[in-house]
């Protein structure tokens, strides 16, 4: 038996009802309280919390960060990476050459002494060569690479017809980099020679006040001598195929995309789940009448459709049309979400609990949206952070057959559209575009999670 | 079973005549004249050019001839393609979309349910993180980057290797499939994936599970016949609207690989708003949805008991 | 108490992980099962077999893509380039082109072509690939069916030329009234309508093709369905057609001139318009050939391949809307417009692709006059940008209207790539210098078409691709009557000196009406010229002779041999 | 199967289980101990939330660890610690040596599975029998928990299952493998009155025929009157009283005890006095009581109760109960308790 401990006669006095009770239990947290709780553990998802508001702040606040204008184009640094900023030397200004004639004096395969008539610009390189006898004309090539050792001259950029005529003037896409010009000749049935002439050129930025100031690269009126050099406006992310500022159009881009991809997907999600919870729900009839007339609406060609609907809408050319293109995507997505909260319906219809519910005299509406919803939030969720990729490419592709947004407002997805076809070239044009939705599309994704977590009753009390 | 899905049948054929007479509808509403082209012709051709496609009539009549065709199982001829029947067109084109289609799905379906069992299993842990980061890039690049982009590692592959492994093009041969009707079903997957690690999640803290462990079975039984079973559910029930999805989807992979599927037709037939081949498509495209739906319903009878099929 | 009872999780995700991977192995299984008995399934119907390599030397054979299926190859109604193309390899005209692109005679032997019409003597030995000879009647057939309003061929006003052509077409006389006529077997006799003075190209050109009559009429209706309903005359016979998946072309053994003809096969296993998808084929060693688009020029220089260029003989530019209720019907508006237009800056610093050249005028390069190029004979007008004049026209342009500030000006435009890159960047241009305001109507390519012909825009990006060699085919786009005048231009004088340049056959007076022509279009601001558009194209080294032209069959593989090792 | 006359088939000694939540570590078993005899029924009494279920499920490694924890204790089955151990010379105990049964019939079983195969997998699993071998044995164990036409009903679905049918099923598959321990965690809660006597008057049946041990787990005095061999009562996470149910019933020897049967309605129950249920609420276990865990509701409380946990005083030969009444320095006056023959 146990150890006796020698107790007082005063142990054994009937208990005073004060001054032994127990401590109270843990603190008690309600329902929202503790999923609060239980959403702020989740470092994943507070990291996609403050990601979510950073992007609003983002459009918010973005384009008076960055006051650059997405609409202005800058044509000298199209396609331009991103890079240190740049500088430019003034050089007179362009007036058009007229080029050199010379009679052949000797004859021969290759032109001889091909060199430059003044020092390469990227605003014109004049390239001139003593002719050949016999030659109906030159081919000239330019390669971004050496054409030694194996005769790739790179692109055809021009024809001189006629022997005599021995000058040419490149001005295609010039950029500061290095260059190999060649120039073959042509025989009389236009059968290029084997033989080639070639001349490595070094150009340098170059571009004439009045441009300058046009371009507003400078104030008007500023007094600008020859050879001074000027920064050029700097694009911290490039630009776009307009030459237009990457950064900028990003910023002006989430107006667009973060509306539609965030309220689009709430709306057909919605439309999808009491569409969804009443065919599950009612059963029967009516549940075969709903889908059929969710599969109907799956089968309709899109693109029919949303040229009836641009005029439906009465879209007049160039202006933006975001509330039909919300209804368009509202039209097209929600089938998918309807068909799958009617299966979750389904099975959770079978539940004790909503037989006891409705024993209770819960009205539909309550039973539907105090019970069955949130038992199907998991799945909700799910469909919700993919209608958000899926409604700023569709966007996208209704802004390109005119109906969304009208140029020159930016969208993301129109700019990865454009990006993708120069997709190796220029990667960065994609690249951004498609960085910031997928950061986007991440955001909203762990937000859900941390949402269908912290919004599981199951998961109460759990840590 | 089988009234049932006689009744579904009927219900298909119904979905399908309105799927028809909707298009009929708005392809009337969209401005534009079929027959106009580049060059403008004199006012005699394009009389004759009326006569020859039907369309001098008022189109209340134009549609009962289209309704009669059908029933006839005549599309009636192209306009752009001037000599060749749809059903022609549908005949030799269809097979092939619906051969990458079916691929893609099943190929999205299984993917969908290892990884999403993966990451259920691993919750929280390196394979789920993984397993996420490559869904979200996957949903978030426009398809057509990701078919050029394997088109390209394809061509890189075949160079570095001397030999060409995969045909990087072209349709006809088993190579010719795997890799357009994996790019196809790429997108469908990571939403499968998300979906099956949702409801397996759900799944692991239900009752019948903690039975099953009571009853002793080993761990990887209880994962196979309990916890997959019930979870792949909400997969079945999303696969309907996915195949209507990826047999349309199908138009920016047989562009970019040269299959001569329907995807093609689809598009151009809107543009060039080529009556004929838009009706044919919509409706084929349409009985080909509406099948395949009814198939995944009694498949998710066969699964799920509980949904008996009324 | 030390060790803890196993987790939960860890027997069940070791043995969970094999059970997948073992789940994953019959997936991959099932996976290359089902794409068996598809591939069966479907083999039976469409699908082909590659052979994979561009070139075989030892069956002489090469191995190319195809833009898209071709829509018509019946040559009495063919209208697009991809017909055109196949055509010119399977049929042959009265003329054709050498290795050296010159005319020379193809069914015909000899020809006279006078001012009032033409005869031509067939060669005897020239045979249907079903060993029948090519008579004069087939010519005559041919000819009379595409002038046939029941035949409805859109290119039907090629053959005005010809006596009573228009009138046929317009329904007025039958097809027999036709100006041609078989005197016989080998002889053919043509009347013309009007002097025309390139009547010689105009029969190598793919709508004078010649189409025999009992076999035209034994497919009722079915003619050039597919290889068994046509019949060739041409340097190759098409001997496999799955339509938009593979069409494979064959020396003709019946061809007069076969031993010319040094290629057995041309096989196109690939059917897409997706220019990155066809470099790729390139690259992988599938096909001999592959347009080249901006974003592959780096590529090609990285990878040393050999570059072509030519010029695909179309003009691009900007219509203006001339009915009365349009802004664009004034002309000082038009004419500051056309002061800030650069087309130089446009090609070469936003289209940046070699093959394109800005454009000056309504004429392209490669025109011929009397004897030279065209445009070097008459220099267009030089229009040299001036924002300062433009800012004055702008004023007078107001004034003239009545209003204070140009309300929005619509432009409309297609829907390809570089279409939607261009509006972009002359709404900035107009924007940004002359501070007008222009709204972007992007349409699909019928409802584009629609608004054309209705008229409903004030600027549309347009453009125009040669039927025939000849400064006429562009000449007569701003007459009046012409219904491809979508902008209702009307100027009695331009159409005063395109009769003339119809009408008279002295080449002098025709190439005195072009530059009229070209002076007033300019002068008026009758268009803003952008460029004119041509091609860059990467060609297997180990293929020679192949020509491209801006008119007729290109590229043209009838003359073209392979080099073992260049 | 005829067991060893008297030693335990199950022997659980000394069990702590303790949980992680995010206010701190909550003790939920306190040092269980009790022995299960092969033919005998043990039952287990206490209000909800006492700790009787955690201690059985983690007994059988059903608790999700982590949260949960096994801190101290054993359960010695044929010589081996099964809270360690669950494989049992090759096989797996759970199932095979210890069935068990659930409250909630209706979500227990796997909605898509038959209910037949649910049944054959244990005898697949555990007697490596063939699919259909095990699905013929299946029908027959149906047909031993009285389920009318087996045959058809192994065919069938949960779903097409009553409460009561679905808990004969469960039962079914708990003892296909004829187990020596049938553990049953408030078999009959989930079910109304007459069912639960027909289940209860199986679970007996049952016993006499295979002789298995059964630990049965209840709220409900009357159950465990009509059931039980032995009683064990547990109040937060301790046992306060045990011994066999004619002690616990008739010489209770803890006032919970007591309070808990005056709380019971029974036929001596006059409508006058009513009953009379216990005030208060069972401490959380969060901060688990120093002393007595009844202190609060129990009218009897002493000054020491608080501070100092009772130790385990034999009342009766096997009758045990943790309460300082016991005491010998206990005053006398308060005689409701039974003090044993001792006194």
């Amino acid at each position: 038996m146990s150890v006796a401990i020698r107790f007082s006669a005063a142990d054994f006095e009937p208990a005073v009802a004060g001054d032994q009770l127990q401590t109270s239990s843990r603190p008690s947290l309600s329902y929202w309280q503790d999923s609060w709780r239980r959403l702020k553990q989740n470092r994943r998802t507070v990291g996609s919390l403050w990601a979510v508001i950073a992007l609003g702040v983002l459009t918010v606040a973005g384009p008076w960060a960055w006051p650059v204008d997405p609409a202005v184009q800058d044509v000298d640094q199209i396609s331009q990476a991103p890079a240190w900023p740049s500088s430019a030397l003034i050089v007179p200004a362009y007036t058009p050459w007229a080029g050199i004639t010379a009679t052949p004096t000797r004859a021969g395969e290759v032109v001889a002494n091909l060199r430059l008539a003044e020092p390469g610009s990227t605003q014109a390189v004049r390239l001139v060569w003593e002719p050949v006898a016999g030659a109906a004309g030159y081919v000239v090539y330019r390669s971004v690479y050496d054409t030694a050792p194996d005769r790739a001259l790179g692109l055809p950029i021009g024809e001189v017809l006629g022997g005599d005529r021995v000058s040419f003037e490149d001005r295609l896409d010039l950029e500061p980099r290095g260059y190999w010009y060649s120039v073959v000749v042509v025989d009389e049935n236009r059968a290029e020679q084997e033989a080639y002439a070639v001349l490595a050129v070094d150009l340098v930025r170059t571009v004439s006040a009045e441009e300058a100031t046009l371009r507003g690269w400078v104030e008007e009126g500023a007094a600008l001598a020859l050879g001074d050099r000027i920064e050029l406006p700097y694009h911290p992310l490039g630009t776009d195929y307009l030459g237009r500022d990457m950064l900028a159009r990003l910023l002006y881009g989430a107006r667009v995309s973060l509306f539609i991809g965030v309220v689009a997907p709430l709306l057909f999600v919605l439309v999808g789940v009491v569409w969804g919870s009443a065919a599950g729900f009612m059963g029967g009839r009516i549940d075969q009448l709903l889908m059929r007339i969710a599969d109907f609406v799956i089968a309709l060609p899109f693109l029919l459709f949303m040229i009836l609907f641009k005029i439906a809408f009465g879209i007049g050319p160039g202006e933006s049309g975001v509330f039909p293109m919300l209804v368009a995507l509202v039209l097209l997505g929600w089938p998918s979400t309807a068909r799958l909260v009617r299966g979750q319906i389904l099975q959770v219809r079978q539940e004790g609990y909503i037989a006891a519910s409705q024993l209770l005299g819960a009205r539909t509406g309550y039973l539907v949206f105090r019970h069955m919803i949130p038992q199907t939030m998991g799945v909700i969720l799910v469909t919700l952070t993919f209608a958000v990729p899926s409604a700023i490419f569709t966007e996208a592709f209704l802004s390109f057959i005119g109906m969304g947004v009208a140029p020159p407002t930016p969208s993301w997805g129109s700019m990865a559209n454009e990006g993708i076809r120069t997709m190796l070239s220029h990667p960065h044009e994609l690249l951004f575009p498609a960085v910031i939705i997928s950061v986007t599309v991440l955001a909203f994704n762990l937000l859900g999670d941390g949402l269908r977590d912290a919004l599981d009753v199951r998961m109460r009390g759990r840590e | 079973m089988l009234t049932y899905t006689l009744k579904r049948v009927l219900q298909g054929i119904v979905t399908v005549w309105f799927i028809a007479t909707a298009t009929f509808i708005a392809m009337h509403a969209v401005p534009g004249d079929p027959l106009a082209n580049q060059r403008a012709t004199n006012e005699q051709i394009r009389q004759n050019l009326e006569q020859r496609y039907g369309l001098d009539r008022p189109v209340t009549e134009q549609y009962v001839v289209f309704l009669g065709g059908i029933l006839r199982g005549d599309f009636g001829i192209s306009f752009t393609q001037e000599n060749r029947r749809v059903n022609d067109i549908i005949r030799e084109s269809f097979p092939v979309s619906a051969t990458l289609g079916i691929l893609a799905i099943v190929f999205a379906a299984f993917g969908g349910v290892l990884m999403g069992a993966l990451t259920a299993l691993f919750r929280d842990r390196v394979p789920d993180l993984v397993i996420m980061f490559l869904v979200i890039l996957g949903i978030s690049v426009p398809s057509f980057v990701v078919a050029a982009l394997s088109q390209l590692t394809l061509v890189d592959i075949n160079t570095w290797l001397g030999f060409s492994l995969l045909p990087v093009a072209g349709w006809g041969t088993l190579r010719h499939m795997i890799v357009p009707s994996m790019v196809l079903g790429l997108g469908t997957m990571a939403y499968l994936t998300r979906l099956m690690r949702s409801s397996m999640l759900e799944i692991t803290s239900a009752d019948f599970i903690r039975t099953a462990r009571a009853k002793g079975l080993p761990p990887s039984r209880i994962f196979l016949k309990h916890q997959l079973r019930n979870a792949v559910l909400p997969v079945v029930t999303v696969l309907g609207p996915a195949i209507a999805a990826i047999t349309t989807g199908g138009f920016v992979v047989e562009l970019v690989f040269a299959i001569p599927g329907l995807g093609r037709y689809f598009v151009e037939a809107v543009q060039q708003l080529d009556y004929t081949v838009i009706m044919g498509t919509t409706v084929f495209y349409g009985g080909f949805l509406v099948s395949m739906v009814i198939v995944v319903d009694l498949l998710y009878g066969w699964i799920d008991p509980r949904v008996r099929l009324e | 108490m030390d060790e803890q009872p196993q987790a939960y999780r860890d027997p069940m995700s070791r043995t969970a992980v094999r059970q997948l991977l073992w789940l994953g192995a019959i997936s991959v299984a099932a996976f290359i099962a089902l794409m068996g008995a598809l591939a069966w399934a479907s083999s039976i119907t469409g699908g082909s077999a590659i052979a994979g390599r561009a070139i075989d030397f030892d069956t002489g054979t090469i191995t190319r893509a195809l833009a898209q299926e071709p829509p018509q190859l019946d040559s009495t109604r063919a209208t697009d380039s991809v017909s055109i193309f196949v055509l010119g390899h399977i049929m042959e005209g009265l003329l054709r082109y050498d290795a050296s692109n010159r005319l020379v005679g193809g069914v015909a032997e000899r020809w006279d072509i006078r001012p009032d019409g033409a005869t031509f003597w067939l060669r005897d030995d020239a045979r249907w690939s079903d060993g029948q000879p090519v008579t004069a009647h087939d010519f005559v057939f041919a000819w009379r069916t595409i002038v046939d309003p029941a035949n409805a061929s859109e290119y039907a006003f090629i053959l005005y030329y010809v006596k009573n052509g228009e009138a046929i077409n317009g329904g007025q006389m039958a097809p027999e009234a036709l100006g041609v006529t078989a005197v016989d077997d080998r002889t053919l006799e043509v009347e013309f309508e009007r002097p025309v003075g390139f009547f010689d190209k105009l029969v190598a050109f793919g709508v004078y093709l010649p189409v025999r009559e009992d076999f035209y009429r034994s497919r009722n209706g079915r003619y050039a369905a597919d290889t068994e309903d046509l019949l060739y005359n041409g340097p190759f016979m098409m001997t496999q057609w799955v339509h938009g998946a593979h069409l494979r072309m064959e020396k003709n053994p019946q061809y007069w001139n076969r031993e010319e003809v040094r290629l057995n096969v041309i096989d196109m296993p690939y059917v897409t318009s997706d220019t990155t998808a066809v470099v790729n084929l390139f690259k992988d060693g599938s096909i001999v050939s592959a347009t080249l688009g901006a974003e592959q020029l780096d590529d090609a220089m990285k990878l040393r391949w050999n570059i072509g260029r030519y010029s695909d003989g179309s003009v691009f530019y900007i219509d203006f809307n001339f009915r009365p209720e349009r802004l664009t019907s004034n002309f000082h508006l038009r004419r500051a417009l056309q002061l800030v237009n650069d087309s130089g800056e446009l090609v070469n610093k936003v289209i940046a692709l070699p093959g394109y050249l800005p454009a000056v005028s309504l004429f392209p390069v490669w025109l011929t006059g009397v004897e030279g190029p065209f445009r070097q004979e008459y220099p267009a007008p030089v229009v040299t940008p001036n924002l300062a004049a433009a800012r004055q026209h702008l004023e007078l342009a107001k004034q003239e209207l009545g209003v204070t500030e140009i309300p929005p000006l619509v432009l409309l435009t297609g829907d390809a790539p570089i279409a939607n890159k261009q509006a972009e960047y002359f709404q900035n241009l107009f924007t940004r210098t002359l501070g007008l305001e222009i709204r972007i109507d992007k349409q699909i390519f019928k409802q584009r078409l629609d608004k054309m012909t209705s008229g409903d825009f004030d600027m549309v990006a347009a453009g125009w691709g040669p039927d025939f060699a000849d400064p006429l085919t562009f000449g007569d786009l701003y007459a009046s009557w012409n219904g491809n005048n979508r902008g209702r231009y009307n100027n009695p004088e331009l159409d005063e000196q395109v009769r003339i340049a119809q009408n008279s056959v002295e080449p002098r007076t025709r190439m005195d009406a072009f530059g009229e022509i070209q002076r007033i279009l300019i002068e008026d601001a009758v268009q803003l010229p952008n460029y004119e558009r041509g091609l860059v194209y990467v060609e297997d080294p180990r293929l020679r002779g192949v020509v491209h032209r801006s008119v007729g069959t290109d590229p043209d593989y009838s003359n073209a041999y392979l080099v073992e090792n260049p | 199967m005829t067991a060893a006359s008297d030693a335990p088939v199950l022997d659980v000694r000394d069990l702590c289980v303790e949980f992680d939540t995010h206010g701190g570590v909550v003790q939920a078993v306190r040092g269980v101990s009790f022995d299960v005899h092969a033919g005998k029924t043990l039952a287990i009494v206490g209000e909800s939330g006492c700790g009787k279920s955690v201690s059985v499920q983690s007994i059988m490694g059903l608790t999700p660890m982590p949260p949960g924890r096994i801190t101290r204790g054993s359960a010695w089955l044929d010589g081996v610690d099964i809270v360690r151990q669950k494989i049992v010379n090759g096989e797996d105990v759970r199932g095979n040596r210890i069935g068990m049964i659930f409250q909630d019939p209706m979500s227990a079983l796997n909605p898509t599975m038959r209910v037949g195969d649910q049944i054959a997998e244990t005898l697949q699993v555990h007697r490596g029998m063939s699919k259909g071998e095990a699905f013929a044995r299946a029908v027959e164990v149906l047909a031993t928990v009285n389920i009318p036409d087996a045959d058809a009903r192994a065919r069938q679905y949960p779903f097409a299952f009553s409460g009561g049918m679905l808990q004969r099923a469960m039962i079914a598959m708990a003892i296909a493998c004829e187990p020596e321990v049938l553990i049953a965690d408030e078999p009959t809660t989930a079910l109304d009155v007459t069912i639960q006597a027909q289940i209860l008057e199986l679970l007996t049946e049952l016993q006499r025929k295979n002789g298995m041990a059964v630990v049965l787990i209840t709220h409900d005095l009357g159950v465990v009157a009509r059931m039980a061999d032995d009683v064990v009562v547990m109040y937060a996470g301790e046992i306060v009283e045990s011994g066999t149910v004619d002690d616990v019933f008739y010489r209770a020897a803890h006032p919970y005890t007591l309070g808990l049967k005056s709380a019971m309605p029974s036929q001596t129950t006059s409508k006058a006095v009513g009953l009379m249920p216990i005030e208060g609420t069972p401490p959380d276990l969060f901060n688990a009581p120093v002393g007595c865990g009844y202190t609060d509701r129990c009218p009897h409380a002493m000054r020491l109760c608080g501070p100092h946990r009772p130790s385990r005083f034999e009342v009766d030969p096997g009758h045990h109960a943790m309460c300082w009444l016991h005491h010998e320095d206990a005053p006398r006056s308060v005689d409701v308790v039974y003090r044993g023959g001792r006194a």
